[in-house]
């Protein structure tokens, strides 16, 4: 029993870096009902462009988040303008094909700027192990949790209590009309991905942080687990997201402690598989479904 | 005060509209009608900067708002309440009242939230589900809800795509009630509208379209003088 | 030959109807019509098997149809045409009536593998027919999508006409329509399609209604609360209230 | 005598197109499978342990995998009625990874003249030797490979041509109005799953034995989404559109050396601006319409 509390405990503070990532994914399949695959990916390109200034040039803690954050942000928007906003408005597969395509040339830049296999990244958090009671827990991933809270409560404000938030929404919730509203939005689809870049920029940084090395592996390893974080929570629902990234973190930190690394991997897509099957609109998105579905019949 | 004139609008090769004027008065109920495929909607379109058009100028008052941006037209007063209504459908009913007010400055809010306050007397069933999603309202609310998050702009002008579509006659009788109010408040609008016999009664200037070009002008008196007119148009076996 | 019995639907809390009894007579049309939100296009939709109803039955020639499939009710001899268009947009208009024809054939697999369209086969002549009763013969090879929307409308109800259908349901077949395409619209109901069949025609367009229809039935809140010969219902008072306005 | 890697390529531009037309296939019935290669895995695994560990003959083998792989893809479909869009895709991307995953797991060895032979988890599975055992050479495998995806090209043709394309397609565009015609997309979408399945499988089976040697790491994401791609490059019009993605894609650009090293940047660029201009792909539905339309004029001529 105390090891299951435990691994709850350690999967809730991985399971906020998750959040974080599925935030980013949810944000923008809310607001464009696409998906962007290369999120992950441009993660890896923005920390990638911070270990390469760590080696090189400076160990300065907050100019190589920045570093990371800005490129993460301008590979976004390269993303964003080649993929989404270039791309037909009714072909969203082809958004979706497209942002893969780009992934692979991203991979490939990353191993061009640093050619080995696995990179030391800056750890800036000083690892103690605090004891509450017969648990405990890892100062870092503290950090991190705390930090998560953080971010999640400003995107909140942002959104809901800004007008480029609200603008957002609105978007979302119907283009077209929007577009009568005097919205324009390519503006908005161009901010909905400086947004999400900047929080993913800041996750990567945190989890890879955490982790204290950084490979190419970890583009595929953020969009998969950002994206099954938001199906699991329900697509387009930012409460989602969060619950989505703690169940995956919960579920699979006791899937290695009972199994090992392999039984965590496929738990993980297991538990999605069947999520998909069972309830496809997610745990928080059944009833967003249900609501269009009422709206629908009442027009 | 809103003048269209010679305007080519092109949908890649078609030819939507073919050098259209029109001009619509201060005060008045400006009125388009036409078949389908006409280029009503498109009309409006191009007027809002939806679309864009090939040549020909569009002006409002002094401003010429020939190819400017759809959010720039709305900030110069031209407001759009699109046809099927086109609501905010998860976001709250006021939620959806202050986007219409978006393209305001920062600088008007207490303006802002007084305009709120008059459109919630206007429309007392708005301001009772003003916390209520707008997708959970009936056709007819969504409609007032339209007029009233395109009033939100404090538009010079308020154009209107078919705001009868698909709605029960007593709807519509009511929201034709609220144009002809609007406009006796002194609000000056243009409306597109397939149902002929409701129009007339609003309008002081009817334009109709036809592949793209206005082949009739006149005021209601003289289109219901015109034989052919009235039987294209108000359909053969109306009354 | 189509009954309902006490139809109740609910969506989330919202009920959207509740207990609605209706008969259809064979070779009649009745009007369905009733304020928005008041159940309208749901009840087509549970006639037309999209979703089952919560409770209550829908007789087919005294068949109970109310757990079949939307698929199988089709091949019962329902056709429907929809609110908002619906066709195959990358599919020509001829490709269009001979879809709907494919699906009444029997799904064997000399059938399946068979080619879709053979010169000679009685699919086409059938499907031309049906195009040439709405008047769309001319247009059968453009691409469905390049159709302006009252011909879209004419497409729907070809499409629907082509399999013969027993009941033919029409969702306001003149939505967005202007009072002359109205007036031929109903004109080609009333002359071509309506005789002999049976039809339940949604619409708002009361001209089109009093047009085309035997038969009349008002609904408001998901409840009916009128039903008869058109000229009696327009002059009931609570019609009038919940739907019609003082014209 | 042509050369050795001529022919490998050649023959990887046959293999890889089996899993590309099983991915176009689904693409025309309006379904995007991240999964396919989850069906190509799991024929190469059971055709290369039915040839070198059971003995069998390479067609009964061919049949076996992708039979198997067939039949999961038909378990798939089933399981995933329900859901469409990008859950569907979203769905298969899961399952198809717990299969490669799950192939880590797979040992399953025998001792063959002396040495142990057959998957062995991460170690992978090496020595499928059906081709030098039986003295086939390079040419004559490449030859099989196009004779099955002649016979598979020959298949989709008809079926595009049938009530069974139509119905298809007609299901790519609009389920629901597909189902008030009378068609239960039940059974087609189940149908269009299977028939996909084992062309993938025909293609992994095939794959297993040019290459002799497997592992799990092969079967990933990137296979299945290059797969999908290929059908969106060259056209969803044809199903000649797929196997043009892959002459592009492994015949031009692995060919040309300059961009060596850089081919990613190279394809993912392509492919992202050929999508901007043409979301269907080269050939799609408007143009070979159009084409077909010239040739029939031409013909008449």
């Amino acid at each position: 029993m105390t090891d299951f509390l435990q691994n709850c405990i350690d999967g809730v503070m991985f399971g906020s870096g998750y959040a974080l990532l599925a935030l980013g994914f949810t944000l923008v399949f809310g607001v464009m009902k696409r998906l962007n695959l290369s999120f992950g990916p441009s993660i890896m390109l923005g920390a990638y462009a911070g270990t390469w200034v760590y080696l090189n040039f400076s160990q300065n803690a907050l100019l190589i988040v920045l570093v990371t954050v800005i490129t993460t942000v301008a590979v976004g928007i390269y993303v964003e303008r080649l993929c989404f906003w270039a791309v037909r408005r009714d072909a969203a597969i082809a958004s979706m094909v497209s942002s893969f395509a780009i992934w692979m040339q991203l991979e490939e830049v990353a191993m061009h700027l640093l050619p080995e296999r696995t990179y030391p990244f800056p750890t800036f958090f000083t690892s103690t192990v605090i004891d509450i009671g017969p648990f405990f827990v890892r100062s870092e991933h503290i950090s991190m949790f705390l930090l998560t809270l953080v971010l999640l409560a400003l995107l909140h404000l942002f959104l809901f209590r800004t007008r480029p938030g609200l603008a957002l929404r609105a978007v979302s919730d119907n283009p077209l009309a929007s577009t009568y509203m005097g919205i324009n939005s390519s503006n908005i689809f161009f901010l909905a991905f400086a947004v999400v870049s900047v929080l993913g920029g800041l996750a990567g940084f945190l989890i890879l942080s955490a982790d204290s090395q950084v490979t190419p592996f970890f583009g595929l390893w953020a969009t998969f687990k950002g994206l099954i974080a938001m199906m699991l929570g329900g697509m387009g629902s930012l409460t989602g997201a969060i619950l989505g990234g703690l169940l995956l973190g919960v579920v699979e930190a006791n899937a290695f402690w009972y199994g090992g690394p392999l039984i965590r991997d496929i738990s993980a897509y297991l538990l999605l598989f069947i999520m998909l099957i069972v309830r496809p609109g997610g745990l928080v998105g059944q009833r967003i479904v249900t609501q269009q579905q009422a709206a629908y019949e009442r027009v | 005060m809103l003048k269209v004139d010679n305007i080519v609008t092109r949908y890649g090769a078609i030819e939507a509209l073919k050098g259209l004027n029109l001009e619509a008065r201060e005060g008045q109920v400006t009125c388009l009608l036409g078949p389908n495929g006409a280029g009503k909607t498109t009309t409006l379109f191009t007027i809002a900067g939806i679309l864009n058009s090939h040549s020909g100028s569009i002006t409002l008052e002094k401003d010429n708002l020939t190819n400017l941006s759809a959010a720039g037209i709305v900030r110069k007063g031209v407001a759009l309440v699109p046809e099927n209504r086109l609501i905010f459908p998860q976001m709250s009913v006021e939620e959806n009242l202050i986007a219409g007010a978006f393209a305001r400055p920062r600088k008007d809010q207490p303006a802002i939230n007084a305009d709120l306050k008059g459109i919630y007397e206007r429309f007392p069933q708005l301001k009772e589900r003003s916390a209520q999603s707008g997708g959970t309202l009936s056709g007819g609310e969504q409609q007032m809800l339209a007029i009233g998050r395109a009033l939100m702009a404090r538009p010079k002008i308020l154009m209107m795509d078919e705001p009868s579509l698909g709605l029960a006659p007593i709807i519509v009788e009511e929201i034709f009630g609220i144009i002809s109010l609007l406009n006796k408040e002194g609000v000056s609008i243009l409306l597109v509208e397939q149902n002929a016999r409701m129009a007339l009664k609003v309008a002081h200037r009817i334009y109709l379209l036809e592949g793209g070009k206005v082949t009739f002008n006149g005021n209601p008196q003289e289109m219901q003088q015109d034989e052919v007119i009235q039987r294209a148009y108000l359909g053969a076996g109306s009354t | 030959m189509l009954e309902l019995q006490g139809v109740s639907k609910t969506f989330g809390e919202l009920q959207v109807l509740r207990g609605i009894d209706l008969h259809l007579r064979q070779g009649t049309v009745s009007g369905l019509i009733g304020p928005n939100g008041s159940g309208k296009t749901t009840l087509v939709n549970i006639i037309t098997g999209v979703y089952p109803p919560d409770s209550g039955r829908v007789l087919l020639d005294g068949k109970d149809i109310s757990r079949a499939s939307a698929d199988q009710i089709t091949r019962l001899g329902v056709s429907r045409s929809f609110q908002n268009v619906r066709i195959f947009n990358r599919m020509s208009v001829l490709d269009n009536v001979i879809a709907a024809l494919i699906g009444h054939d029997k799904a064997g697999l000399t059938t399946l593998l068979g080619r879709a369209k053979r010169t000679g086969d009685p699919k086409v002549t059938t499907a031309r027919q049906a195009l040439k009763t709405v008047g769309l013969l001319e247009q059968r090879n453009l691409s469905a999508s390049e159709l302006p929307l009252p011909l879209r409308r004419r497409l729907e109800i070809a499409r629907a006409l082509a399999c013969d259908p027993k009941v033919l349901v029409l969702d306001e077949p003149a939505g967005g329509m202007t009072p002359a395409e109205t007036a031929s619209i109903s004109e080609l109901i009333r002359s071509r399609i309506a005789p002999g069949r049976t039809c339940i025609v949604i619409e708002h367009k009361m001209d089109l209604i009093s047009h085309v229809c035997q038969h009349l039935c008002v609904l408001n809140h998901g409840e009916k609360i009128a039903e008869g010969d058109p000229r009696s219902v327009v002059s009931q008072p609570e019609v009038i209230e919940a739907y019609l306005g003082r014209v | 005598m042509p050369n050795d890697y001529l022919l490998t390529v050649i023959s990887n531009i046959g293999m890889i197109s089996l899993i590309a037309l099983s991915a176009y296939l689904l693409l025309i019935s309006g379904e995007i499978s991240f999964g396919q290669q989850a069906y190509f895995g799991i024929s190469a695994y059971a055709g290369a342990i039915a040839t070198t560990l059971w003995g069998w003959p390479l067609w009964l083998a061919l049949l076996f995998g992708s039979s198997l792989a067939a039949l999961a893809a038909g378990f798939v479909g089933l399981l995933t009625l329900r859901i469409s869009g990008l859950y569907f895709s979203i769905a298969t991307l899961a399952f198809a990874e717990m299969v490669r995953l799950s192939l880590f797991k797979l040992t399953y060895q025998i001792e063959i003249d002396g040495e142990l032979i057959g998957p062995n988890g991460a170690e992978g599975f090496g020595e499928i030797r059906w081709i030098f055992d039986n003295d086939v050479s390079v040419l004559e495998y490449t030859l099989l490979i196009y004779g099955i995806l002649l016979l598979v090209l020959f298949f989709l043709v008809l079926i595009e041509r049938s009530r069974l394309g139509m119905i298809f397609r007609m299901l790519g565009q609009d389920p629901l109005l597909t189902r008030v015609q009378g068609l239960n997309p039940v059974r087609y979408k189940v149908t269009a799953a299977i028939l996909a399945g084992f062309i993938a499988g025909l293609g992994g089976t095939l794959y297993a034995h040019s290459f002799t040697y497997i592992e799990p790491q092969i079967f990933n994401m990137m296979l299945g989404v290059h797969a999908l791609a290929y059908g969106l490059i060259g056209g969803l019009g044809t199903v000649l559109g797929p196997l043009i993605g892959v002459a592009i894609d492994i015949g031009f650009l692995e060919s040309v050396r300059v961009i060596q090293g850089y081919r990613m940047v190279v394809f993912g660029g392509l492919v992202a601006l050929m999508l901007i201009f043409m979301p269907r792909g080269i050939f799609d539905e408007k143009r070979v319409y159009w084409l077909k339309s010239i040739a029939r004029r031409w013909f008449r001529a």
